[in-house]
């Protein structure tokens, strides 16, 4: 990477249009700028998140949202216990009237694909889909079908539901960026979140109709270069380094995050960075993107699940012990 | 009544975490009552050892005296129940436990809380309003296991171990449904407690799907040879 | 009736347990349990009451005496409840002849020694059994489960006794200067004098105590009694055989079964039946059960009523004591008794001088003891309020301000007096990055010693600004935010600013100072 | 897969949990044993294989063998943890006060019934004398008086060990009223409404008889210091009796029982910290109030400042800024 080159108005006018990308989403999404600019980061990251909140925040609009935004291509898999690979990736069928295989595309033929309720569908339907995430292709019939950039799942899980569902594997949820956790907004944003959607009369949904498209996906493409140029001090390298490595022999965490974790951090922080108008990263959007980029990659000891202490709380914890940048 | 059709018991089913059900035995007032009874008896004792040695010491023996009372009315029987096996002594001579509600060992918390509430349930007198209440619910819950959201269980297996005799494994003349398979292994399993006689007689109870020249009792164990996985005829 | 039909889950009960699942049907069963109860015992005890209105106390013995009759009606409902077939009320008073048939006077005579009564109710009620046989059926049934059924009665009794007492106390509590009947906390009268003191106030609440128990009391026995029978010929494996064979080949089975329907609980009407043969667990059984599976059922066959009971044969005997040594009817308990303790008062006694000075001591101890207790109660006290007024966080120690900060040496020792002077110093010899450095760490130390702010080895730069901020007024504050900005960007984009802006940086420091602050 | 066969495999895992629960459970004589980490684990597949031995109808041996060691490692595993020193001494300093200020209802609700009866008897006999002896029977109250006549007063000269005995004597009474009034709640509150009222009569009914024979500097001295940690406890026992009443008249969406043990966990704190403060009580009850010190003020002094001091505990210990 070419340091410190990246032109003043380039910069000025990529963090422009992610402020407006962001402004635009935010309209269908009130009170979530923390969940909102964390999966900006993760699309201009190139990378694919995992959403986890309690039905009813919205999640469903979020995603819809990003994709009229981005000006991509969307679709929606609701996953369920009976649900097949083929029903996410497509299938081949004989047409007996021409004779002839026909394929149809399945869902994941979209630029912004939301995978709902991921942890209800059995086992091979996870993987099916992890493996179009991980290849950005889809193997029909044997046939390989590349699926246009840009490419970007996000899952959706609901914590409250886990019981007598398929959890994700550890290895798998890896493969996602970051994890990001919908809370419930606080109160005042609450309040403009239900005035909202009253306001529309819109049956019970959201108008997402007011969302403007900001961008196209040359532009995005674009952008995702600008924001891996953006500089990384190798002072902040070593801090992230420190965590990541930390959360391997840290008392209470039973399996620590993989390297994977590190560079899924480095990648989320420059977006933030651009996002915020910088060319560089700064220990603080490390810090701020740490529980989302590691959540998912560890798991805490069973002593400390069984006394209800969670990896959001072990991070936060690894955050005050471990030293920021030195210099 | 929650559904007529289900069949009694006395168990009381708790899910776990990891998705399997428990079976909690739930003890009811009689065994209650008569740990009740030990625990009352050994507290009595400890108090009139304390009593004599009050006696010699005088006023520091009093205060003595009094504070071990307080302790063992209120704070003791708590204690126990709170350490590993969950029982005051008279509910372990009994082989009874508190647990909580969820099947999870009771913590020191629901055990004082039904400790406290003791004194609710022996309202009006000798504990009435507890035998009451205790004969109204499905889960022979005092007040205070109400509150404090414990159940007082069986703490010792349900069954004893026994061992099907082993023999040369002969394969059913119809394939058995696991119900069935479960059956015969049960059979084969409590046969030689049953003496010979009524296991006969029950043995013959399946005379269809006996062959000739062997006693069905042997049959029907020799089949539960073959079901537990004996390498097959 | 079929044994299919059972309304319980059949397995075997280790003896409290069978208890407990007696109890659980007398609660499930309880509207025709106690409605069968109320109408046999309230014109029994009503009409005694009124005849002895005079002498109470006769009246609640005989109707304590008259406890066998009421328990035949309230097994009776049980003994159909629990083969699927609850009684009405109706039905259970039609059928008084039959319950009333067998045994009762026996029963009435033997009740006063007899201290398992409800567990042998069904063996006479049920059974139908008298005499001899019916003995030696007591004796196999109650060779483990006896111990249980006579704790049962002695625990139910109890149990009355509690809610008399129970009721005696509810009555205290509203009981004013109005007396009715005599209470026994104000009676003085002695305490054997029962006779002359025993009430009609005793004599309604011990109908209400045998009410509230006596039928837990006969299920709890009834349950034990099938209990037993469950561990002794193995019911629900019988069932379940018998629906193997059902599926295997139909027919066969249903005549099978028919065979061998299970006596018990159409009892009163046909507990003449086979009892006898099937229930003894006995060796000579064998041919008996052969030859009645091709027999057709002899409900109303006087054949099998008469036909000799067997149990006392010694075989037999030694068969159930050889079953009833299987580890599944009841298991050796390690047993853990109080033993007395000799208590070792003697040897306080011998030197009273040496102890009453101990006693002292212990005394003087515990006061020294209490005053500390005091003084660290109120000493917690205004802690804990002081730390509210102080705006301390709770759970965090006060440690020393660090000396280190992110690599920094920030302890004032370290500091130049004047710290811009140094740095415009370092401005002139070209040390540039080094100048700013010194700002920053000027100002940290100035926060964290100077202001007591904390600061945890991991905060960022954007976390010193965070807490900086209730701290600071407007004008350090935007000072401060500038110098972190153009330190961030040294630091992380490797970007210089021109020389102006730090000087504007060395001149605008003294804006962070207390002083001003202050002002 | 055939049972022996399911035995053969996982036997040696049902073994080696078997081994961890002894060994935690207190059985030294074993040796080798699973490490730690494993335990969860193990614990894990053992609960997967009791459930493929019932789907799969095993013998029912098998079944309640492993149920047995399922149900013992679910009690080890979910056993308490232990106790947090730190957590207790987070309640004490600010857990208690925010509490009790969290439950203000029931709190100001116990307290109207304690303190209302109380302040009024010890009014209505400074003008009507007679009905105290209403209230108490008259032999009680002539021995109260004896007890505070000053000929007797050799209270601050008693011996240490008088001190002991009757601070345990507090100790033992005092909490015990405290436990009542609490668990009087269960009974639809109306227990704890009579222990409360009677309480406040009482000890209103003594005080104002006392100071109206003219005991007055006596009494007062006597209980300045730990009156106001007794009196408020009793409040926040009746609070916590409350709680449990709520819990029955008003559940709310919940069934009864679930917000019996739910309110139920609340005010097993509420009386746990009255039960501490009863203690507190009786400690200065029993060894600083009987002390004689000239001038009397000083007592008073002293039992000001505690009411002072706990009431801005309650009001303020915990509270964050501007929250």
């Amino acid at each position: 990477m070419s340091d410190n080159t990246l032109p003043i108005e380039a910069l000025a006018r990529a963090g422009e249009v992610l402020q407006r990308l962001k402004r635009s989403v935010a309209q269908a999404f009130l009170g979530q700028d923390r969940v909102v600019e964390e999966v900006i980061a993760a699309l201009l990251g190139g990378g694919h998140v995992l959403i986890e909140g309690v039905p009813g925040l919205g999640k469903t609009l979020l995603v819809q949202a990003l994709a009229r935004a981005s000006g991509g291509r969307y679709s929606r898999v609701q996953f369920t216990p009976d649900i097949m690979p083929a029903d996410v990736t497509g299938h081949t069928l004989y047409d007996p009237s021409n004779g002839q295989f026909t394929t149809r595309k399945g869902p994941v033929f979209a630029n912004f694909v939301l995978a709902d309720e991921v942890n209800r569908a059995p086992a091979k339907t996870q993987a099916a889909l992890l493996e179009v995430m991980q290849e950005s292709q889809v193997t029909l019939d044997g046939a390989a079908h590349k699926l246009d950039p840009p490419f970007m799942v996000l899952a959706t899980q609901n914590p409250i539901e886990q019981e007598g569902t398929y959890a994700l594997p550890e290895a798998q949820l890896d493969r996602f960026l970051l994890k990001v956790v919908i809370d419930y907004p606080a109160e005042s944003e609450e309040l403009s979140v239900l005035r909202f959607a009253t306001e529309k009369r819109s049956a019970d949904r959201l108008n997402i109709d007011k969302v403007m498209p900001v961008l196209n996906p040359e532009t995005l493409a674009k952008l995702q270069a600008i924001t891996a140029s953006v500089r990384v001090d190798p002072a902040v390298e070593a801090y992230v380094l420190r965590l990541v490595r930390q959360t391997r022999d840290f008392a209470g965490i039973g399996s620590g995050a993989s390297t994977r974790g590190a560079i899924a951090l480095i990648r989320c922080a420059r977006s933030l960075a651009l996002l915020a108008g910088r060319d560089f990263v700064t220990p603080d959007d490390i810090k701020r993107l740490a529980p989302s980029a590691l959540r998912h990659r560890i798991s805490p000891v069973a002593d400390l699940v069984i006394e209800g202490r969670t990896a959001d709380m072990l991070i936060a914890e690894l955050l005050e012990k471990i030293e920021a940048p030195r210099l | 009544m929650r559904s007529l059709s289900a069949p009694l018991d006395t168990s009381h089913h708790v899910a776990t975490p990891e998705g399997v059900e428990l079976n909690l035995r739930v003890a009811g007032p009689v065994p209650r009552a008569l740990a009740w009874l030990i625990d009352l008896a050994w507290r009595l004792a400890a108090l009139l050892v304390l009593a004599f040695v009050a006696s010699v010491l005088g006023e520091v023996g009093t205060a003595v005296f009094l504070l071990s009372w307080f302790a063992l009315e209120w704070l003791v029987p708590a204690y126990f129940e709170s350490r590993s096996r969950g029982a005051t002594p008279g509910k372990r001579a009994m082989g009874l436990m508190v647990v909580r509600d969820d099947g999870a060992p009771c913590t020191l918390g629901p055990a004082l809380t039904r400790n406290l509430l003791r004194f609710a349930d022996f309202l009006p007198l000798f504990y009435f309003g507890g035998l009451t209440a205790m004969l109204c619910n499905r889960q022979f819950k005092r007040l205070g296991d109400f509150v404090a959201g414990t159940l007082v269980v069986y703490a010792d297996p349900a069954t004893v171990a026994r061992q099907i005799p082993t023999m040369e494994p002969l394969r059913p003349p119809i394939a058995l449904k696991p119900e069935e398979a479960r059956t015969v292994l049960d059979f084969a399993e409590r046969a030689a407690a049953l003496g010979p006689a009524r296991a006969e007689e029950l043995a013959s109870l399946v005379t269809p799907l006996l062959r000739d020249n062997t006693p069905p009792v042997q049959q029907l164990t020799q089949y539960a040879n073959y079901l537990v996985g004996h390498a097959a005829d | 009736m079929e044994l299919e039909k059972i309304a319980l889950v059949l397995r075997s009960r280790q003896g409290w347990e069978a208890v407990d699942l007696g109890f659980r049907m007398a609660m499930r069963w309880a509207r025709p349990l106690w409605s069968a109860w109320f109408a046999v015992f309230l014109p029994v005890a009503g009409a005694l009451t009124l005849a002895f209105y005079e002498q109470p106390i006769i009246a609640a013995v005989l109707v304590w005496w008259l406890k066998p009759l009421y328990d035949r009606y309230l097994l009776f409902v049980l003994s159909r409840a629990v083969f699927g077939a609850t009684p009405t009320l109706r039905d259970t008073l039609g059928a008084s002849r039959q319950i009333l048939a067998s045994g009762l006077i026996w029963s009435l005579l033997t009740r006063f020694i007899d201290f398992s009564r409800s567990f042998n109710l069904p063996v006479v009620a049920l059974e139908g059994q008298r005499g001899p046989p019916a003995r030696a059926r007591r004796k196999l049934l109650g060779l483990r489960a006896g111990g249980f059924a006579i704790g049962l009665t002695i625990v139910c009794i109890h149990f009355e006794w509690v809610v008399m007492y129970g009721l005696h106390g509810l009555a205290m509590l509203f009981e004013t200067d109005v007396q009715w009947g005599a209470t026994v906390a104000d009676d003085t009268r002695p305490w054997w004098d029962t006779f002359e003191r025993w009430g009609l106030i005793d004599t309604l609440f011990y109908f209400v105590a045998i009410s509230l128990i006596e039928p837990f009391y006969v299920a709890g026995g009834f349950a034990l009694y099938l209990n037993r029978r469950v561990m002794l010929e193995a019911w629900d494996i019988e069932l379940a055989l018998k629906r193997l064979a059902a599926r295997y080949a139909p027919t066969l089975a249903m005549l099978v079964a028919f065979s061998l329907t299970w006596h018990v609980a159409p009892a009163l009407a046909q507990d003449a039946e086979a009892m006898p043969e099937t229930e003894s667990a006995g060796s000579m059984r064998l041919d008996a059960s052969e030859s009645d599976r091709d027999k057709p059922p002899c409900a109303a066959d006087d054949e099998c009523a008469d036909a000799p009971y067997e149990a006392v044969d010694t075989p037999i005997r030694r068969e159930a004591h050889r079953i009833l040594s299987e580890p599944d009817f009841g298991s050796e308990r390690e047993v853990t008794r109080w033993k007395r303790i000799e208590s070792d008062a003697e040897e306080t006694n011998d030197n009273d001088l040496q102890t009453s000075a101990f006693i002292d001591a212990v005394a003087e101890l515990f006061r020294v003891i209490a005053y500390l207790a005091i003084a660290a109660i109120v000493v917690a006290l205004l802690y804990a309020l002081l730390r509210y007024w102080l705006g301390v966080a709770p759970t965090i120690v006060t440690k020393p301000p660090p000396a280190m900060l992110f690599g920094l040496a920030i302890d004032p020792q370290s500091l130049p007096e004047d710290v811009p002077a140094a740095a415009r110093a370092m401005l002139a010899t070209g040390q540039h990055r080094e100048a700013i450095s010194l700002l920053y760490r000027g100002a940290l130390s100035n926060l964290v010693h100077t202001r007591r702010m904390r600061i945890s080895k991991g905060a960022t730069e954007g976390d010193v600004l965070r807490l900086a901020k209730p701290m600071l007024g407007e004008a350090p504050m935007s000072y401060l935010t500038i110098l972190i900005g153009i330190w961030t960007q040294i630091a992380y984009a490797a970007r210089m600013p021109d020389t102006a802006r730090i000087v504007e940086l060395c001149d605008g420091y003294s804006s962070l100072m207390p002083s001003e602050a202050n002002a | 897969m055939r049972q022996i066969e399911f035995e053969r495999r996982f036997g040696e895992q049902w073994a080696a949990l078997d081994q961890w629960i002894a060994v935690h459970n207190g059985n030294k004589t074993i040796k080798d044993r699973p490490p730690v980490s494993a335990v969860p684990w193990l614990y894990r597949n053992v609960c997967h294989q009791l459930a493929l031995a019932r789907e799969r109808r095993y013998s029912p041996q098998l079944t309640e063998r492993l149920h047995q060691l399922v149900l013992a490692g679910h009690h080890v595993l979910y056993a308490a943890p232990a106790p947090n020193r730190e957590g207790f001494l987070a309640f004490l300093l600010s857990g208690f006060a925010r509490e009790v200020r969290a439950e203000w209802r029931v709190v100001w609700l116990a307290s109207l019934l304690f303190f209302g009866p109380l302040l009024a008897l010890l009014m209505a006999i400074q003008i009507w004398p007679d009905f105290a002896s209403v209230v108490i029977a008259p032999q009680d109250l002539a021995q109260m008086q004896t007890m505070y006549d000053p000929e007797n007063e050799r209270l601050g000269q008693r011996p240490a060990s008088t001190n002991t005995e009757m601070f345990a004597y507090y100790v033992w009474n005092n909490t015990r009223i405290g436990f009542q009034t609490f668990a009087g709640g269960i009974l639809y509150g109306i227990g704890t409404l009579f222990f409360l009222l009677f309480n406040g009569v009482y000890i209103g009914a003594i005080l104002g008889h006392l100071h109206q024979v003219g005991l007055g500097p006596q009494i007062w001295s006597f209980v300045a210091a730990h009156s106001a940690l007794e009196l408020l406890a009793i409040a926040i026992s009746g609070a916590a009796g409350f709680k449990l009443a709520t819990a029955l008249i008003a559940p709310g969406l919940r069934s009864r029982k679930l917000a019996l043990v739910e309110e139920g966990r609340i005010a097993f704190r509420l009386i746990g910290g009255a039960a501490l403060m009863f203690f507190a009580a009786a400690v200065i009850e029993g060894f600083f109030s009987p002390l004689i010190i000239d001038p009397r003020e000083i007592k008073y002094g002293v039992g000001i400042g505690m009411w002072l001091v706990l009431l801005g505990y309650f009001c303020f210990a915990g509270r964050t800024r501007g929250a």
